[in-house]
């Protein structure tokens, strides 16, 4: 059966191009056929593959299949190939699953869309592509995928292309994460100029013989990678497309904005995370810009109004603890992590469309919700779970295991001033603030905005399914305290080595604590929302908290500090040389030979005696030329 | 005898369509197609039934190779040559002829005789030049491709079309002017040298003169590729005179003739001044890289889409530049593929933008908007080929333009890093073409049809070519080692010398 | 025969015919039979060269030589002569302002002047037969009597000239006065020798032939006539004062730079290239905007005449070659552009048609002629497949070949101004016909310039892609006149290695 | 007989051919024009006469009766020319004469 892997990515690719010839004719009831049934064939095929990699794993715990010879010139060969060692598989048991329920979800999320046979070509399209990035034996192919995703999430935030707004923001993201693209390419333009292949593994063998332990050339490579990272996965940076890309489809930001594609920076690195080893400076780089992203998101995500911007500050935060784990070696937990986040978030997006949708004009607002934990109780629950695996909540949510696991290594590997630690601490108190005050103000106090419609049975069982993966997602791998489950960790191991073990003591002294935290932001927001103090809402008026406010609303005004430097002078240079100034010169050329025609002109006056005169002249002339030397 | 035949169908074909039309102008049409197709036969049975390559000593192997005095005294003989690199560019040739005559079906309402007879001696010309082993030879053909297409633009193109078509014609006359004076003066070195005043082009490949000869004979040929490529600063005719070409006029013009100049700069300027070259390569390519990043910064700024389309055009083509002068086989490579996937995507687009203004009679952008809600297919076909032309991986223009600069990078990586960038650029002009013109709120004066079965079939095909292109490009890079390792095999020697030389 | 005689004989038969047709003329004046019998005498006389080609070269008296250079272009000017009374009959025929016979008398009697031009040696033979050629050129310039600017231009023609013929005598007394001989041959001998580059009458004396010389050949600063006289004078007679008279002047300064050797004398070589370099750019500067037809082809050839001055300055065989070749060239392409305007003309209206705006969508009404007309304007802007091309490239051939870099450069902008408004008529032919001032009315192109046309488009073209027989003519007939010379002599300028 | 030294022979159809010049420049009755011209030609034969003399050989002589012969021929020429601009423009006056300019 794992000779079938070319299958997993072949189905939805194949459903992307029967949606795109069919050009709309198909009937809605087909399109939604057509659109599901590849991905979930593709589920199952990954699922079987999965079963079979874990019962009997392929040699080296790794398993290559090339396609076909792409490119062959000289030594430059890279293959269409797919590679599936834990890694990967993981990630497209993730894809396919979580892409399968969102799919089944939007069939009726996107019922009597006029794009609705588009909407699923993209999707499917969508789904191949990332999963060719995830399967991508090779950096080239690998590239593919990663383009593809980008432009799907182009395609899919401008998908209600009759409003301006979204072209805007479906292009920001774009542009923003091809920045960081042109990044990753030069990388791979310094990775074969230096070790002469672009095949994955080849390449890490060949570099960690080759390149010595924070070599300079390792550390340009890393860094020119982690800059293709960071735009796709909107750290900062290159983070502020995220926020805005919530204008696309709810389903769309729960699969790309959430669960998968923006992911795929931490994939990148989780990938090539051998090169990082040889590069420690750069790896430090990645856990800081992680620390800080998450750091900056959470305080962005605290002061939005609009559900489903809070919930993309949330994953950029999210992606910072994957990165702040990449960073500090922890690449297991960043995988754990990614995989509990992809469940939760994934279901916190869908629980906020199955909301939306039942809201009179799509409310996105909070402000204007309140009052729906009775009426919408399905919402409710699974937003519950969803947020309660997001803060982060002991014992019972995926989001606790996978967070405390890159708590924990980080504080094992932080050294004498634990400051990023610190900050991932903090930040899990932020968020489970952030989202339990969208929990306490959405779900309760007095209903704002009438309620229309019903859930069918295809909104309901995916948010059922990924509230059971929020909870039980976890269970895979939990700290010595808590059991000592490992199976995640040594399913990792042939890929990023065996886990490091933290000190039993301690571990347990974080454990509780960060449980503490965690638990603790929810008892604030649920003072502050729920049992509003007039203090509070006076403390929230003054001058200086609402400049902060409005601050942290704009996501800290990277936006406009990029207008001002990056989008203003690019379009101030494109305005004055619209009429391109190089033809100006031709023009010119032009207008002196016009000119000197018309003063030439004026010597053909038509005289006998000026005509004699110009010959005596031009003979007196000759004489000179022929007499003076 | 084959390759003769390969330009005199056209040709004949030409002069059979002028008074075909009198009779009914689907005659012409007809007439074109068929010769377009005998074209084609004649091509796969000369790749096809050749029996073996063709040594030529100093000059590598070729597919097939036709040689006749034409002007004895001077040196000259019709000497054709086919080698891969020429192939694959004449193959591209007569598959956009196909296509443009196809797509001139409704456009071209009157004249169309002439119409035809213009459209397949530009053809004939293109051919010639891309065969021509003869430097008298490929001067001849190179103008002979141009008066057609003067033609073209003047008679059957748009609003300002005299203009244009002036512009375009002094621009690449006055450049071929020198070129010529460049090819003279390199007969005559040769001559000084060896004695013999020839113009074939293996005779005079390895001519010993001095540096500063070499590099005042070179800038003759070089200035007149490049205004042919074009690259900045000798690109405004381009602008000019695709916006102004009628559709099929425009497809000729960015499909095929532009690669002329690459052509040249491949075949040519490269091979027989290689030092001259190699130490001009940082200008060149400075130039291919300005080309890059203004092209695109111009691109963006239209409201006209075709003239967006032709920036782009200037934009592309400076990867070429830039690979060309790289001068190893990954950029060479790249080169050629940009060539190809160029002359697709773009052929596409001006498709497109020729559709559009076939229903909107306008291509100013300003009036656009929102097409996509009536004309979904064709909205769909342009946007999938502005994605190509911003280089999206898996299509054609991605394979060109990664190689290209992977290849650029070996040499000169400060190159290949602004140039990537360009890539940021593209994504810019590209995006914005659809944001404004397909996209938005749909106006309600815009009610036009969709594509119809006759464009939607060439666009398919242009969609399969680029799609593979982009996912199985190495039988192509297969045909076109041949060809390029004839080139390299002309400056290898003189290479090795250059010290240092990464390549 | 004695080979003098036979050589002679071209000349022999086209004077006869001058005298066959003096006396037609008196016994019957029918224009039909005067045109068909003058046609006739050409053409004889182009039947003879055949016959007198083995003998030459030979000398005829000290005052002529009959060689093949002398043939050769003998042979052009015939055929020109020929093209030019065939269009002359359709261009005369058909109104009522006759007589019309001593038209082709006039025109007989310039042939003979440029022939025996083509054939001097010898000052005072060159002036002699300049001066045939010229005077019977004022009567054919003010042929139309009926026609203000006929007359006009016939004065200033005649004005003019006289005053050019007057620098020309000068000068030629100049030169006698320093070397005491008018031969040219014997005048290399001394020039080169005896005498130092420092005399300053034998300078002057060069300067003013050349005066004399570069009016006949209208270039800068001489040109200034050019144009009146082009416009005002029957559209035929303009194809022959722009062919027949300047490629007859032409060969022999061709002919008296080589003998007198003056490639190897700077200042003249200076003179020469400035007046090239002032009439490929000046003279295509003037025609930049002109909307006269006649007088955009009048500018035109002050640059053409330019173009061949390269080739005079590079010198040497491929010179020589280059020159011959571009002549021809010239002569074709010339004769049929201002046949076109002859065919479209008559001598009846108050002028030709020569306003740009009559020719407008012309290719939509008559699209032969106006096909034939693109190519002549091909032709003479230098694209292929005509042979204004290969000529272009010929005498670009032979400025490389010598360096001449400023005159290359000037030919190369000079062409492409030039472009420029030969695109321009082009246009014209090809715009829609919407607001056409309406053409003569003509029913259509009578026989003879039909056929003219016809045979000079199939010369233009096929001579254009195959040129080889009239390179291989030019290069045997005229090689001989620098047996001396064979290769390049300029000294190098381009190092080799 | 003494000679004379050929630079003061000169003078005279120097001066000659330059007031014949002037008055082709300054006259602007098309028959002086015609009259200067013919001084200028006659300068030139003067000078084809001192040039023989120079060398002793007859050839000048022969020229100026050339020349003569030719300003013959161009009066003649130029007498009934200029009897038709009088008939058409009622007037000698040579710049009348610019219809054909540009």
């Amino acid at each position: 059966m794992i000779h079938d892997l070319w299958l997993v990515p072949a189905f939805p690719l194949l459903g992307a191009a029967i949606l795109m010839i069919s050009a709309g004719r198909l009937p809605s009831r087909a399109v939604a056929l057509v659109g599901v049934v590849p991905v979930a064939v593709s589920a199952i095929v990954s699922a079987i593959i999965g079963i079979g990699f874990m019962a009997a794993p392929p040699s080296g715990h790794a398993f290559t299949e090339i396609l076909w010879r792409w490119i062959a010139i000289g030594g430059f060969r890279p293959a269409v190939g797919l590679y599936l060692d834990p890694l990967s598989l993981v990630m497209m048991l993730v894809v396919t699953i979580v892409g399968f329920l969102i799919l089944l979800y939007s069939t009726e999320f996107m019922a009597g869309d006029e794009g609705y046979s588009r909407f699923f070509a993209y999707m499917n399209l969508f789904v191949s592509a990332m999963l060719v990035l995830l399967l991508a034996s090779n950096l080239l192919f690998l590239y593919v995928g990663w383009e593809g995703v980008g432009l799907c999430s182009y395609l899919l935030i401008g998908f209600w292309y009759q409003d301006a707004a979204n072209g805007l923001a479906a292009r920001k993201a774009f542009i923003v994460t091809r920045i960081g693209d042109t990044g990753l390419m030069i990388g791979l333009f310094v990775l074969f100029t230096h070790l002469g292949t672009l095949d994955i593994q080849p390449l890490l063998h060949r570099a960690a013989s080759v390149w010595p332990h924070g070599s300079a050339i390792a550390s340009l490579a890393t860094a020119l990678l982690l800059i293709g990272a960071l735009g796709k996965s909107a750290q900062i940076p290159l983070q502020t497309w995220l926020p805005d890309a919530m204008a696309g489809p709810t389903p769309v930001s729960a699969l790309i904005h959430a669960a998968t594609m923006v992911t795929a920076g931490v994939y990148l690195i989780a990938r090539m995370h051998g090169l990082y080893m040889l590069a420690p400076a750069i790896q430090m780089t990645v856990a800081a810009i992680g620390a800080a992203t998450l750091f900056v998101a959470a305080f962005a995500a605290l002061n939005q109004h609009d559900i489903k911007r809070i919930l993309a500050y949330s994953t950029v935060s999210q992606i910072g603890y994957m990165f702040l784990a990449l960073g500090v070696g922890a690449w297991t937990a960043a995988i754990f992590h990614f995989m509990a986040h992809a469940f939760f978030k994934a279901l916190l997006f869908l629980a906020a469309g199955a909301i939306t949708m039942r809201l009179e004009h799509h409310e996105h607002d909070i402000f204007r919700m309140g009052g729906l934990a009775k009426k919408l109780p399905v919402a409710f629950w699974s937003f519950l779970i969803g947020s309660a695996s997001l803060a982060a909540l002991p014992l019972v949510t995926a989001g606790f295991y996978s967070k405390e696991m890159i708590l924990s290594e980080t504080w094992a590997h932080g050294g004498a001033v634990p400051i990023l630690w610190a900050a991932g601490l903090v930040t899990a108190f932020v968020t489970a603030l952030y989202i339990f005050r969208a929990v306490f103000i959405v779900f309760f106090g007095e209903a704002k905005t009438p309620i229309v419609g019903r859930y069918g049975i295809r909104i309901v069982l995916p948010l059922a399914v990924l509230s059971v993966l929020a909870v039980i997602g976890g269970f895979v791998e939990t700290p010595n305290g808590l059991g000592g489950v490992t199976i995640f960790s040594r399913f990792m191991g042939s890929v990023f080595g065996p886990a490091p073990l933290a000190a039993g003591a301690t571990e347990t002294a974080l454990l509780v604590f960060a449980s503490l935290v965690s638990l603790s932001g929810v008892g604030l927001a649920w003072l502050l929302y729920m049992r509003p103090a007039p203090r509070f809402a006076a403390w929230t008026q003054t001058p200086s908290v609402v400049a902060w406010r409005a601050f942290f609303l704009s996501g800290w005004g990277f936006d406009v500090v990029y207008d001002r430097l990056v989008v203003r002078p690019f379009l101030y240079v494109v305005r004055i040389n619209r009429h391109d100034a190089i033809d100006d010169v031709y023009t010119g050329i032009a207008e002196a030979s016009r000119g000197l025609h018309r003063l030439l002109k004026l010597t053909q006056t038509g005289r006998i005696r000026w005509y004699a005169g110009w010959l005596a002249a031009g003979s007196i002339l000759t004489i000179a030329v022929a007499v003076i030397r | 005898m084959m390759l003769v035949w390969l330009i005199l169908i056209p040709l004949l074909g030409g002069l059979l369509a002028w008074p075909a039309a009198r009779l009914r102008a689907a005659a012409a049409r007809w007439v074109s197609l068929i010769a377009m197709a005998l074209d084609l036969l004649v091509l796969l049975l000369v790749w096809l039934r050749h029996a073996g390559p063709i040594e030529i000593t100093g000059g590598g192997r070729w597919i097939a190779m036709f040689d006749a005095p034409w002007i004895p005294q001077l040196g000259i003989s019709l000497r054709l040559g086919l080698d891969g690199l020429s192939l694959l560019l004449i193959l591209l040739t007569i598959g956009l002829g196909f296509v443009s005559v196809v797509i001139s079906w409704t456009e071209i309402g009157e004249r169309v005789g002439a119409f035809h007879f213009n459209l397949l001696w530009t053809i004939a010309g293109t051919i010639g030049v891309f065969l021509a082993l003869d430097l008298f030879l490929f001067f001849f053909a190179w103008e002979i491709m141009l008066v057609p297409m003067y033609f073209l633009i003047a008679l059957w193109g748009h609003e300002n079309r005299i203009y244009a078509a002036i512009k375009f014609f002094l621009f690449t006359q006055g450049s071929g002017l020198l070129m010529l004076l460049a090819i003279l003066a390199l007969v005559f070195v040769h001559q000084r040298t060896t004695g013999t005043l020839t113009f074939d082009y293996f005779r005079l490949l390895g001519t010993r003169m001095s540096p500063s000869t070499e590099m005042w004979i070179m800038l003759g040929f070089f200035i007149a590729f490049i205004v042919k490529l074009p690259a900045v600063p000798f690109h405004t005719w381009l602008p000019d005179a695709h916006t102004e070409a009628p559709t099929a006029g425009s497809v000729i013009l960015a499909g095929i003739m532009l690669k002329t100049g690459a052509y040249g700069l491949l075949r040519f300027v490269v091979p027989l001044f290689p030092l001259a070259a190699i130490r001009f390569a940082p200008i060149a390519m400075l130039l291919g890289v300005i080309g890059i990043i203004y092209g695109a910064l111009l691109a963006f700024g239209q409201n006209d889409l075709k003239r967006l389309v032709a920036y782009s055009s200037v934009s592309h083509l400076g990867f070429v530049l830039l690979g060309v002068f790289a001068w190893n086989a990954l950029a060479l490579q790249g080169a050629v593929m940009q060539m190809l996937a160029h002359g697709v995507s773009t052929g596409a687009l001006f498709i497109m933008v020729g559709a559009l203004q076939e229903r909107l009679h306008t291509r100013d952008m300003r009036l656009m908007g929102g097409l996509w809600a009536n004309m979904p297919k064709l909205s769909a076909i342009g946007m999938f080929f502005a994605i190509a032309s911003l280089g999206l991986p898996g299509l054609g223009n991605f394979i060109g333009e990664f190689l290209i600069l992977i290849g650029t990078f070996r040499v000169y990586p400060a190159f290949a890093v602004v140039g990537t960038l360009g890539v940021i650029a593209a994504a810019a002009y590209a995006l914005i073409l659809v944001q404004r013109a397909f996209h938005g709120p749909p106006r309600d004066a815009v009610a036009a049809p969709d594509l119809r079965a006759r464009h939607l079939a060439v666009m398919a095909a242009l969609t399969v070519a680029i799609v593979y292109l982009g996912v199985y490009p190495q039988p192509v890079f297969d045909m076109a080692s041949g060809g390029l390792a004839n080139l390299q095999t002309a400056t290898h020697g003189v290479l090795k010398l250059a010290e240092g030389d990464p390549r | 025969m004695s080979p003098a005689l036979r050589a002679s004989l071209p000349f022999l038969v086209l004077s006869a015919a001058i005298v066959v047709v003096m006396l037609l003329i008196a016994v019957r004046r029918d224009h039909r039979m005067i045109a068909t019998v003058t046609a006739i005498g050409l053409l004889a006389s182009l039947a003879a060269i055949i016959a007198a080609a083995p003998a030459a070269p030979v000398a005829v008296t000290p005052m002529f030589l009959v060689d093949g250079f002398t043939l050769f272009f003998l042979a052009l000017v015939l055929v020109a002569s020929v093209a030019v009374v065939l269009l002359s009959h359709a261009y005369l025929d058909g109104t009522h302002d006759g007589p019309y016979d001593e038209y082709y008398l006039l025109l007989l009697l310039a042939t003979l002047g440029a022939g025996a031009l083509l054939a001097s040696v010898q000052f005072a033979s060159f002036f002699l037969a300049l001066e045939t050629l010229s005077i019977a050129l004022i009567g054919l310039i003010a042929y139309p009597r009926g026609r203000a600017g006929a007359i006009e231009a016939g004065i200033k023609y005649l004005l003019l000239a006289g005053v050019s013929s007057a620098f020309l005598l000068f000068g030629i007394a100049l030169i006698y006065l320093d070397f005491g001989t008018m031969s040219f041959a014997a005048l290399g001998r001394l020039w080169s020798a005896a005498h130092g580059p420092t005399d300053i009458y034998a300078y002057t004396g060069f300067a003013m032939l050349l005066t004399g010389i570069g009016f006949k050949l209208s270039l800068v600063p001489f040109h200034m006539w050019a144009p009146d006289i082009y416009e005002g004078a029957p559209a035929p007679v303009t194809g022959y004062v722009a062919v027949v008279s300047k490629i007859g002047v032409f060969a022999l300064l061709l002919r008296y730079f080589v003998l007198m050797d003056g490639y190897h004398d700077p200042s003249l070589l200076r003179v020469i290239a400035l007046v090239a370099i002032l009439s490929m750019l000046i003279g295509n500067l003037l025609a930049l905007l002109q909307d006269n037809v006649k007088r955009i082809l009048a500018y035109s050839s002050i640059a053409h005449l330019g173009y061949v001055l390269v080739a005079l300055l590079a010198g040497g065989v491929i010179g020589i070659e280059a020159a011959s070749y571009y002549l021809a060239a010239y002569a074709v392409t010339t004769i049929g552009a201002f046949g076109v305007v002859a065919v479209l003309s008559q001598q009846g209206s108050l002028h030709d048609t020569d306003r740009l705006d009559a020719y407008r969508g012309l290719m939509w009404t008559r699209p032969w002629l106006a096909s034939a007309f693109t190519a002549f304007l091909l032709s003479l802007a230098g694209i292929p497949p005509t042979m204004g091309f290969i000529a272009k490239v010929y005498v670009m051939t032979s400025g490389v070949g010598t360096l001449l870099i400023w005159p290359l450069a000037a030919l190369v902008i000079g062409s492409v101004i030039g472009l420029y408004y030969y695109l321009r008529i082009i246009v014209v032919l090809f715009s829609p016909v919407r607001d056409a001032e309406p053409l003569p009315p003509k029913a259509g192109v009578s026989w003879a310039g039909g056929l003219t046309l016809a045979v000079l488009v199939v010369l233009l073209i096929g001579l254009g892609v195959y040129p080889t027989p009239v390179i291989a003519l030019a290069h045997e007939t005229t090689a001989g006149l620098m047996p001396h010379q064979k290769t390049i002599h300029t000294a190098e300028i381009l190092p080799t290695r | 007989m003494t000679t004379i030294p050929l630079d003061h022979v000169l003078i005279l159809p120097v001066l000659l051919f330059a007031l014949g010049v002037i008055g082709v420049l300054v006259r602007r009755n098309l028959v002086f024009i015609l009259m200067s011209i013919e001084i200028m030609l006659n300068a030139a034969g003067l000078m084809f006469i001192i040039a023989g003399a120079r060398w002793g050989q007859p050839d000048g002589q022969v020229m100026f009766l050339l020349v003569l012969t030719l300003a013959a021929a161009e009066v003649s020429v130029g007498l009934a020319l200029i009897i038709r601009i009088r008939h058409r423009l009622t007037t000698l006056d040579s710049d009348a004469a610019d219809l054909l300019q540009g």
